[in-house]
């Protein structure tokens, strides 16, 4: 069973490796770093799902009877898409709050909130 | 034509965003946007008819048939939620043409109305689709726009609001993408009613129930459930005050129609139930919910915030519902959903007429409103009332077959506890109450605001203010169609399981 | 007859709203919009006049305004115990609008309008609860009077009347959300119906066990009966204007109380059943003991307005226990001091407030000498004051007399012990007032003639309705039978 | 390999300078590319070369040019997060264990849907790339929302910061600063055209090897980018005005849905291309075409705004201070 899910287990760790660099860190600009690694690591968890051993691309070809399953890719071109789409939201709320607050890190936002 | 309407109930406002952008002018950007949002709720009245006439309603589009292609499906819980987002977002936009001047700038208004068509679009394609891969792209679709539209409110609080909401509805987000990536690799299909007929080959796989609680713990994100809350409050009270109606009274209901399609229909209730302590997990959730959110709202200084906290303890009692696991309890929520859209959505369109006068939403502004804004502040009241829980208004049927449920599955505390709640909200709309009619206005309007603006709302914001009023009144006392449809709609998700 | 009792049955609903409206609009010219309001209240007390010879002629029809939701409806019937109740409160409207209209005046309260409309609104749910036909009809109203209520309450918009407000509000509403309405659904599941009807609704199947739980609920649900430890709310909301305290807190609101309790006790349990049920007794004992313990408060208290609201605690008391006797004579008894102590205690109340009007005096222990100032006004709450004790010659001797022969025959000596203890409380707390205002002990100043102090009679209205609401007490001694008779024909 | 891309997370995770997070963010891109590409899956790791290891580090350095690259506090509730994420991390371990085997060709996933991609899609669309058949057809409806996402982050990103005022050119602060590099400049010269070129090759070649509308409006956007780094932001503004971009945005959609929109008035379903033409297969192609042109258009002009955006909120916030 090990080698057969090995694979899995590795994308896992990386989407937490993602996730806890979301949850943790204070800086708004990491953060996103840390969301995009958890989004990337999810797409490579679809796209193990799609691999058949010994299957090619599944670009049509005469003679090739084995593809690889062609619908994750489809969902992940999506996702990849809407990832990137996210991201650019984001910086542009980060570089609003920077010029609104002066500060990207999430603690002086918080104090800088109380203040007021 | 007809046969084309639930597509077209997505598509119109989804193009009707980019061609607004092409005109230039923003009065005739709100005219457009308003005739889209209009038109949009009539395809969701006929198709509302449709449905109740002829069933349910399946839509192939492009033609390809249902497992390979992205199918449509409308049955009676859609149809009934699209009239609540069409019809809220129709009434919203209609206030928009004034209420936005103060908020938004000229320049940026044809963006804000793109960004808001997008924005239903979103909500409206998530309702529609039996596609769970569709589901998400227009979860983002939606959410990205919300983000958006939270961040142009005029406090710079509000663009920290967005940023955390975004952060965690992301993560919601994912959380669902990984959930829908177990649920193919165990089943190979993407389409709802698909995976409904195939997930019970592989029930008590664990596969299948990590697929589960990842998709409820994403949803429950999306909802602002206790305690996943904790980015509704900034984002309802530093949001355009306009944009709040919208999204109160819409996006976390429609949230709660993911939740009761994913687990009823696509799982099924026997699933859900035999594979979790699943009802456990979410009375417990609800109840602490209600009691945690309202004692907050009680303190809360900004009105928009108390409102924003009562929307989670509102969740909360939508939660215990489907925590039943009760035909009863099922048709509480969906009550519930139809019904707090209601009230929250005028009371959050009340606010905005406050701010659009007081430029602020703070308690100490409400005092003495009773007297200057006597309409706006009425209008208040009986969507206070209608949180309560008031005979008469449609808080009062929700209410009623909350507790009728937790009496007949014979938890007689739940049914207590849900009636606390009630107390509870009594004391946080009192609070405004009072301010409004029995204490003196402060001597000196906030500056910068002269003598026009001690005066009630303008008629753009009173009409669908006080028509959502009337409609939380009338459906409060003519139940028929909430009743009966949730009645419907109740007992086909648990008992066919479809 | 029968469309026109229906007619009948929904003027008197309808009436007082349009007075409200009336008031509403004609609020800017005050003798026009009192106008309305008197006409109102004469008209109401001629269709229900006219009513009380239909419910005597054994008339009971009724009507269904509408469905709310399946199963369940608002409607209507016509019955003697709300028959009684309707009687009572809209005779009484009258007066207290009488009364009102020099009192408002005298004391330049602000705010008029709102007072006058929200009055009328709070007899419009009273007629609402008196007709209702069901529970949900008469939780819907009950509702509708608390919330219509509390703005008159927190009139006069100072810390200690929004207190006041908050604690009435908070009672009321809490009970009735927290006991009341879970209470209706349970009986709504158990029994699949609430429409009142004689005997009671459920089933002999249903366990004891949970009937006595609903009956708990119910008698803590309707909290505006004030069984204590819910009683509260009663002396908070003397901060009203004392017409509102008259009327409302010591007739219509209260009365509302008891009256959804009888009307439980006999149409939702019946009397066969609410007399076999243990916890029953248990409840009997804890209202006795309510009647006792506001006894003894009221007569601690110096303020004239909150002795007299501990005093209708503990009257509610007693009606409750006829109630909860669940004999015909308790019932009987209860029926008839729902209406003699209203007359009783809103004659207390007026002179209560003329006093305050003409003597700007709120504590006891400043009024002595004041009778020789106001004769008639202290005449007035001596003869009331006796109808409350229940001594001949007024009307109250009667309900006490039927409530004692109640314990008797449920065989409760000490139950009737302690009516007889609470009667004698009655005369401590209330018959030193006229007295000592006619008779102030050597050594104390008096008011002497009223020159000099420059205290006068109330208003002339207020003074006419301090009269016809004692007249009443007295007539009642001697002509009973109305009552009597209506009070007779029910369960 | 995926050794490899486990040191680069936990490398990001353990780095403190941003600016080296971001590199190591695009290199992360890179190497997922290239599993990708390990297991058959060339559409999507083109896809993600050039947005997790182009358009990605491209925007976070536009913004950590104006956030600063430091960051400075100290992790929050780091032991309660790490449970959190150790338990989500072990409800996913235990989600696998009832899964098919990593490659296994019997898994249901190969056997049920995607049955009919494979062996019937050559003949039912009529073009070899099964990957762009499933997004452009059987899915096209999801490749709309697509689109859309990417229309809706523009317009978000232009509400929130486009000032609408182009820098005026020949500012100091205009001219960037790899204007300096002769040599760069030259061969981006020669090389900008082509990159066009390249973009429009990927545009229409997208039915047979791997690439579409998205790759290629990425590319394109990127040789705009270029030619506006090196030539400044107010040159670039004049060749390709905002207000043009906004209105090819909003077009590319409105192709987009225009196409499924015709097919509903020639009496088919939303999107049903087969009704386009007398001629299903040659529908199909057109449709596709078509619609692959909007996703292009819109995806290429909404990467640009997105870039001016940052771009003019760079020269505001430097002319605050």
């Amino acid at each position: 069973m090990l080698p057969e899910l090995y694979n899995y287990w590795v994308v896992i760790l990386l989407m937490m490796t993602g996730f806890y660099i979301v949850i943790v860190q204070g800086n708004l600009i990491k953060k996103l770093i840390g969301l995009n690694l958890f989004q990337t690591s999810v797409f490579i968890f679809y796209i193990s799902l799609g691999k058949v051993s010994g299957g090619s691309a599944p670009i049509f070809a005469e003679g090739v009877s084995s593809y690889s399953n062609p619908l994750p890719h489809v969902l992940i071109l999506t996702a990849i898409v809407v990832g990137i789409a996210t991201t650019a939201l984001a910086l542009a709320l980060v570089i609003r709050i920077r010029n609104a607050y002066g500060t990207v890190e999430e603690e002086e936002l918080q104090q800088r909130d109380l203040e007021c | 034509m007809l046969s084309h309407l639930p597509i077209l109930q997505v598509v119109v406002p989804l193009l009707a965003a980019p061609a607004c952008l092409l005109l230039d002018r923003s009065r005739l950007v709100w005219i457009f946007t308003v005739l889209a949002c209009g038109l949009s709720l009539l395809i969701s009245m006929l198709l509302l008819y449709q449905v109740s006439q002829h069933g349910t309603l399946s839509y192939d589009l492009g033609g390809w048939d249902a497992p390979w292609g992205i199918e449509y499906r409308i049955d009676l819980l859609s149809a009934y939620v699209m009239l609540v987002v069409s019809g809220i977002a129709t009434l919203v936009i209609v206030a928009a043409g004034t209420g936005l001047e103060r908020e938004i700038p000229l320049e940026k208004q044809t963006v804000f109305y793109v960004t808001y068509l997008l924005c239903l679009a979103g909500l409206l394609g998530i309702v529609a689709t039996g596609d769970i891969f569709n589901v998400f792209v227009f979860l983002e679709i939606s959410s990205l726009a919300t983000y958006a539209l939270i961040a142009y409110g005029r406090d710079r609080r509000a663009l920290w609001a967005a940023y955390q909401y975004l952060i965690v509805g992301t993560i919601g987000a994912t959380f669902i993408l990984i959930g829908i990536g177990f649920l193919y690799s165990l089943t190979g299909t993407l389409n709802m009613q698909d995976l409904a007929a195939r997930i019970p080959d592989s029930a008590g796989s664990r596969t299948a129930s990590t697929a589960f609680v990842f998709i409820v713990v994403g949803v429950c994100l999306k909802l602002a459930l206790f305690p996943l809350h904790l980015w509704l409050p900034n984002a309802y009270a530093y949001a355009p005050s306009l944009v709040t109606a919208f999204l109160a009274a819409t996006a976390t209901k429609v949230a709660v129609y993911l939740l009761i399609r994913l687990h009823f229909s696509v799982f099924g209730e026997q699933f859900a139930s035999s594979s979790l302590p699943l009802h456990g997990i979410l009375l417990t959730l609800g109840l602490a919910g209600v009691f945690v959110a309202s004692l907050v709202a009680i303190f809360q200084p900004d009105i928009k915030r108390l409102f924003a906290y009562s929307s989670i303890a509102q969740i909360g009692y939508m939660i215990i519902g489907i925590g039943f696991g009760t035909a009863i309890g099922l048709q509480a929520t969906l009550l519930h959903l139809f019904n707090h859209a209601l009230m929250k959505g005028a009371l959050f369109l009340a606010l905005a007429a406050v701010v659009y006068r007081l430029g602020s939403a703070d308690i100490s502004a409400f005092r003495g409103l009773g007297r200057r804004m006597p309409w706006t502040m009425a209008a208040i009241v009986i969507g206070g009332l209608s949180l309560i829980g008031m005979p008469l208004t449609v808080g009062f049927v929700s209410k009623w077959y909350l507790i009728l449920a937790a009496i007949e599955a014979g938890m007689w505390p739940v049914a207590l506890l849900v009636v606390t709640g009630s107390i509870l909200a009594v004391v946080y709309v009192w609070r405004l109450v009072e301010a409004a009619y029995f204490q003196p206005p402060e001597n000196e309007l906030p500056e910068g605001l002269d003598g026009p603006d001690r005066r009630e709302a303008p008629l753009t914001l009173l009409v669908p203010t006080w028509l959502l009023v009337l409609v939380n009144i009338y459906l409060g006392i003519d139940t028929r169609l909430t009743v009966g449809t949730s009645g419907a709609v109740a007992s086909a998700l648990l008992g066919g399981g479809q | 007859m029968n469309l026109s009792v229906i007619g009948l049955m929904q003027a008197v609903l309808v009436i007082p709203l349009l007075a409200a409206a009336g008031v509403a609009l004609t609020g800017m010219r005050p003798n026009l919009r009192e106008g309305v309001s008197l006409v109102a209240g004469a008209l109401l007390v001629a269709a229900v006049g006219l009513l009380y010879q239909a419910v005597m002629a054994g008339d009971r029809s009724g009507w269904t305004l509408l469905e709310l939701l399946p199963g369940l409806t608002i409607s209507f019937r016509l019955e003697p115990l709300g028959m009684l109740f309707c009687l009572i409160a809209s005779f009484l409207w009258v007066v207290t609008i009488l009364y009102a209209i020099g009192y408002m005046r005298g004391h330049g309260e602000a705010n008029q309008t709102r007072f006058y409309a929200l009055f009328a609104v709070a007899i419009a749910s009273v007629g609402g609860i008196a007709l209702a036909d069901n529970l949900l009809t008469l939780f819907i109203f009950y509702e509708v009077l608390t919330l219509s209520t509390y703005p008159l309450v927190t009139h006069a918009g100072t810390d200690k009347a929004r207190r006041g407000g908050r604690t009435y509000l908070g009672l009321l509403l809490g009970t009735s959300i927290v006991f009341f309405l879970p209470a209706i659904i349970a009986t709504w599941a158990l029994a699949g119906t609430l429409t009142f009807t004689e005997g009671g609704i459920f089933g002999d199947d249903t366990p004891p066990v949970l009937l006595s739980l609903l009956l708990v609920l119910f008698v803590f649900g309707i909290g505006k009966a004030a069984v204590m430890p819910f009683h509260r709310w009663l002396p908070a909301a003397m901060v009203a204007p004392t017409p509102v305290s008259a009327l409302l807190h010591a007739v219509a609101v209260v009365k509302a109380g008891v009256f959804a309790l009888a009307k439980v006790g006999v149409f939702i349990f019946g009397l066969d059943t609410l007399g076999s049920l243990a916890v029953t007794e248990w409840l009997l004992y804890l209202v006795a003991f309510g009647v006792l313990a506001a006894s003894l408060v009221a007569m601690r208290q110096n303020n004239l307005k909150a002795r007299l609201a501990y005093s209708t605690i503990s009257q509610l008391g007693y009606i409750s226990l006829g109630v909860l006797l669940a004999t015909s004579a308790g019932l009987l008894g209860s029926a008839l001091h729902i209406a003699m102590h209203a007359f009783g205690k809103i004659t207390l109340f007026f002179c209560a407030g003329a006093i305050l009007v003409a003597s700007h005096k709120t504590e006891i222990s400043d009024m002595r000498g004041l009778g020789r100032a106001m004769p008639l006004t202290m005449a007035a709450f001596f003869i009331a004051s006796l109808s409350i004790i229940g001594l001949p010659p007024t009307g109250g001797s009667w309900s006490k007399w039927y409530l004692i022969l109640g314990t008797l025959e449920a065989g409760q000596w000490l139950l009737m012990g302690v009516l007889m203890v609470s009667s004698l409380l009655n005369i401590a707390y209330l018959l030193p007032i006229p007295l000592k205002a006619f008779f102030p002990a050597n050594g104390t100043a008096g008011y002497g003639s009223g020159e000099d102090s420059g205290i006068r009679e109330a208003p002339l209205a207020s003074l006419l309705a301090i009269m016809i609401t004692t007249l009443m007490c007295l007539l009642l001694f001697f002509f009973p039978q109305p009552l009597y008779e209506l009070a007779r024909s029910i369960g | 390999m995926l050794l490899l891309l486990a040191i680069t997370a936990l490398a990001i995770a353990w780095l403190r300078d941003l600016f080296a997070a971001v590199m190591l963010a695009g290199i992360y891109g890179l190497l997922s590319a290239s599993f990708f590409v390990s297991v058959d899956a060339v559409d999507v790791a083109f896809t993600e070369a050039a947005v997790g290891a182009g358009i990605f580090p491209l925007l976070m350095l536009a913004a950590l040019a104006l956030v600063g690259r430091n960051e400075q506090t100290a992790y929050r509730r780091p032991l309660i997060s790490l449970l959190l994420v150790s338990i989500t991390g072990a409800a996913l371990v235990l989600g696998t264990l009832d899964m098919p085997a990593f490659g296994s060709a019997d898994a249901p996933p190969h056997n049920h849907v995607a049955v009919r991609y494979i062996e019937e899609s050559p003949k039912e669309i009529g073009i070899p790339n099964m990957v762009t058949s499933v997004l452009a057809d059987y899915r096209s409806f999801d490749t709309l929302g697509e689109v859309v996402v990417v229309f809706t982050a523009a317009m978000g990103v232009l509400g929130l910061l486009f000032t609408g005022r182009a820098a005026s050119p020949g500012s100091a602060t205009e001219r960037a600063n790899m204007y300096d590099h002769r040599v760069l400049r030259v061969v981006s010269k020669m090389l900008i055209p082509l990159i066009l070129l390249f973009a429009l090759y990927v545009q229409f070649h997208g039915e047979y090897g791997p690439g579409g509308g998205f790759q290629a409006g990425v590319i394109f956007a990127a040789g705009i980018i270029l030619y506006a780094m090196l030539f400044g932001f107010g040159n670039a503004q004049r060749v390709v005005r905002p207000a043009l971009l906004q209105i090819l945005a909003a077009c590319g959609v409105l192709i987009y849905g225009s196409v499924g929109v015709v097919c509903l008035l020639s009496g088919g379903n939303f999107l049903d291309y087969s009704q386009l033409l007398p001629d299903p297969l040659v529908g199909r192609h057109v449709g596709i075409l078509v619609i692959e042109l909007g996703v292009g258009i819109t995806v290429a002009s909404a990467m640009i705004l997105i870039f001016y955006a940052f771009a003019s909120a760079t020269v505001n916030s430097e002319e605050v201070a």
